[in-house]
């Protein structure tokens, strides 16, 4: 219950988070996407939706939607980009570290949830995947 | 900065709260190094020490468990309960303390009234009549009780200026059981004409429940005068304790009602597979209940009474006007609600492109807490067509200068989000 | 005086308790100008001032509603309200917090049971097992979802030495889909063997719950090594505050299970018309729920582990002991129950013709404090034979001189009824 | 919330209080009363039954069966004893004071309810008889 996390708010909200926020890349959906998920956090309502395009375990093209925070919203928009040609492996160890390293910076519990949203909507949409063609 | 002048507030005086402001400790906390500026009453309220001491007072010299005690502390455990439930029922202007129930939160009273007089009293075809201003809690219990019995919801529309369209209400009121609507949106901070809508359900045969979770804090609250048959509200948002909370309901209905949580405490005489109840308000009232609460709740009343409800009213309305005169002013700012003739100290608002969350981390970066979300009114937030907002209630300890931290606040947000 | 020697206790010393005591503000106090001698744990503790002031620091420190909330105090809150449950599951021994449901004591624990999982799993020809020594909480809501829903009651007889008769229990169990039993009575001490119970529950195809009121505060309680289905308990019992209890179920049947009360806080999406339902635990706490006694209970279960179940176990069995030999020796008192192997440190008695309430009166006088009356177990007085027990029960804070002033106690009282 | 109604025990347990306890006067049922009633103090279990003859307006018999405390017990004895020969009006005037005399001591508000239990009784049958004939 300390506040070792707080930083200040122009740190947290720097140029390019506002710019991915105002210009999401990989913005939209896909048609017949390989995986897809879509989840909702109901206590803030901040929701996104992730389509995957999947070509011999790398992700070829991923679009996202959604609404929220900037935080979240920008998150997502990062993480899309980030994964595109990666490997399901690569991106399996991708954890929530690799999340703030993409935000830049350190937040606080409360708002981590939001930060996270778009990387567990794509852990779910491959998990789903998974399990449905478990030989992938 | 905008030229307006501090407002000459009404009701309470810069003495009275500074006075006030005394009383409650959380407000010399200084997160992020900064004043807490604790705009977020409407979800629940801060606590004086009168309150804090009258339960640690409890446990530290009579706690015990009521009724069948026959030794002095729990003699005086039952006393406290029961005359903090005469205290309450004084409050809302009853004389029968019998009418309050005890409940953990206005939630579980309403569902009290949707499980005990709803699933005995509705049948497919009926219709409960609700509106859309309504807080999840007023709304959900109602969903699964139509679901159970087959009756249909009907809902009072809300116009664009943030009021009930009561156009064709009489209309919506054929065939209706039981209305419920809320005394104050906890959103939009309309007042609603509680004493016409109970009137004009009874005249259509219907029972009326009244959410009054943001009126009974606020604003002085007469149930004889309200005339409806139910009302529900939170202690911990009327400056008492977490886990009480009254349902009021007249004498009459309660007595015809079965029990809702059966167990220890309601009973009358129990064999091995019959059991006959006890009488209200005991009858509602299953197993050990929350007695530091209720003592707590009685402590927070009585600081009400002593300050003045009328005076907490007004007071409330001036810091609102003020307020709501400030950020007009803001270039960006969005307020939605009726005008301040019809509403009370709770502002919702947009800031341009800034999503709620954002707006609200960036204010509690400078010590002022707002709620952001859809407060439990997600129907409500479609029919705004906003995601979320922002909301800055006021209640009796906070002051013009903490209008004036919001605003700066939120030039700063602005500043963060290059937005002019 | 008799000639017993005062015993060697067991788990912990009279130091420890002494520093234990040092604990208790109430301990303090002089009713009626006696020092107080609290016999009454079995009906509600009283509270360390570690309790006390974890509630307090709350209060002054971070009180916020908790979700939803951005803002840093609201972050605290809902922090310390999620760690109170992990550190409550931790308490009874299952890694998944999500498991425990606050609710405001064992008997809305008990009814949560019936309704949710009731109403939705019970029909017509379906047997509901029970004891003859059950609490009122856990009977009358089972006699009402019997009524509902056409199954029918069955019961585990008592045996004359207050333990369960389980000769027949295999045939009791044909056709059971719930077996609803405690873990220890409230009235005779009895320890029920849980672990065998609910085996044999499982293995007839029934749902076990287990009322876990009196084992929980008193016992180290595991539920994994239990075994059963459902466990209720409440926070008063075991040094916490009032306001809150735990319903902890099995997980699979906890999500499988259809909301109670509904309202803020267990949605999914809301429509006006229907509504999504939040995960478990969220799903099962409607409206505000009770923070500050989250907070509270959290407290009492660390000073607990610190003392150490075990250790609080021993020495209130060797209290037990003490005390019921003492008892033994009295002529005209009579005492109910099974030997010190089976029970516990709740000793129900009567002394010759004195009822129950002149007794527990003139030992009230003496500052003496014990529950006389039916102690929420009518059937089971019925077959006892007798309207009223007076009732002692022991706790850590207890010491073998309370023992002694509880035996001179009744003593005065048997002179000023001219008892020989 | 004072201890101002507290008596030592021995004052409050004399000895013709224990006789009436033990010794209950009055005790039983009456076959064809003009006025019964029976209650229960649901909390505690104390529960008293009045049988009531009245001829032209005076308690000619009463008798009255119940299981509780001394208190309890004794103080409806001890009414019996005083209501009979009793004309009603002069019994509709009797209150806790008068009770409290019976029993010749002030006590706390747990007991008091135990003391009352009898006169609320009394009161109750009376009460059904009056709206049963309300030219009584
Ligand atoms: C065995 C048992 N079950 C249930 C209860 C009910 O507990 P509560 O009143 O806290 O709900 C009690 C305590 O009174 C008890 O001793
Ligand atoms: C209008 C209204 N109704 C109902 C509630 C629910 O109150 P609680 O959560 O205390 O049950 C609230 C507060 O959250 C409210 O503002």
């Amino acid at each position: 219950m300390t506040d070792n996390t707080f930083t200040g708010m122009d740190e947290l909200y720097r140029d390019f988070i506002l710019d991915h926020y105002r210009n999401p890349r990989n913005a939209g959906t896909l048609d017949n996407p390989d995986a897809t998920f879509e989840d909702l956090n109901p206590l803030c309502g901040d929701k996104i939706r992730m389509d995957l395009k999947i070509d011999d375990g790398v992700v070829t093209d991923v679009k996202f939607k959604g609404r929220g925070c900037a935080i979240s919203q920008a998150s997502a928009s990062l993480l899309t980009e980030q994964i595109k040609g990666k490997s399901l492996a690569e991106i399996n160890k991708l954890g929530k570290e690799d999340v703030l390293a993409n935000v830049g910076i350190n937040i606080s519990a409360a708002r981590l949830k939001c930060a996270l949203l778009g990387l567990k909507v794509l852990k779910s949409a491959l998990a789903l995947k998974y399990v449905e063609e478990p030989d992938l | 900065m905008s030229a307006i002048v501090k407002p000459q507030t009404q009701g309470l005086t810069q003495a009275d709260v500074a006075r006030i402001r005394a009383n409650f400790p959380i407000l010399a906390e200084r997160p992020h190094g900064k004043q807490l500026v604790f705009l977020d009453s409407a979800a629940s309220s801060q606590k004086p020490v009168q309150v804090i001491e009258a339960m640690d007072d409890y446990y530290r010299r009579y706690h015990a468990n009521i009724h069948r005690g026959v030794y002095h502390i729990s003699e005086l455990a039952t006393e406290a309960y029961e005359e903090a439930r005469a205290s309450i029922a004084r409050f809302i202007g009853t004389p029968c303390a019998a009418e309050c129930i005890y409940v953990r939160n206005a939630t579980e009273g309403l569902n009290l009234v949707a499980y005990s007089w709803g699933r005995s009293n509705l049948k497919r075809g009926d219709a409960i009549l609700l509106t859309e201003m309504e807080h999840h809690s007023n709304l959900v219990p109602w969903q699964v009780l139509a679901q159970q019995t087959g009756a249909q919801l009907r809902f009072v529309p809300v116009a664009d200026d943030g009021r009930l369209d009561l156009h064709d209400l009489d209309n919506l009121l054929d065939g209706v059981r039981l209305f419920a609507f809320t005394a104050v949106s906890n959103t939009l901070g309309t007042i609603n004409p509680v004493r016409d809508l109970a009137a004009r359900a009874r005249a259509a045969g219907a029972v009326s429940v009244v959410d009054a979770c943001q009126a009974v804090p606020r604003m002085p609250v007469d149930v004889t005068e309200w005339g409806a048959d139910f009302i529900a509200f939170s202690g911990h948002k009327m400056l008492g304790p977490t886990g009480i909370g009254i349902l009021w309901g007249r004498k009459a209905l309660l007595d015809a009602m079965p029990p809702f949580l059966t167990g220890g405490g309601m009973i009358g005489v129990v064999e091995l597979t019959k059991s006959t109840y006890a009488d209200v308000p005991a009858r509602f009232e299953a197993g050990t209940p929350a007695i530091a609460e209720a003592v707590g709740l009685a402590a927070a009343v009585r600081y009400l009474e002593a300050v003045g409800m009328e005076r907490i009213h007004q007071y409330e309305l001036s810091l609102a006007g003020y307020a709501l005169e400030r950020l007009a002013q803001v270039p960006a700012v969005k307020l939605y609600g009726p005008p301040m003739s019809d509403r009370t100290g709770v502002i919702s608002m947009t800031v341009g492109d800034i999503h709620a969350h954002d707006l609200a981390s960036i204010l509690d970066s400078e010590g002022v807490c707002v709620r952001a979300g859809h407060h439990c009114n997600q129907p409500l937030m479609e029919k705004l067509g906003v995601p979320a907002t922002a909301r800055a209630s006021f209640y009796l300890y906070n002051t013009p200068d903490e209008v004036d931290a919001l605003v700066s606040a939120i030039e700063k947000a602005k500043r963060i989000f290059k937005i002019a």
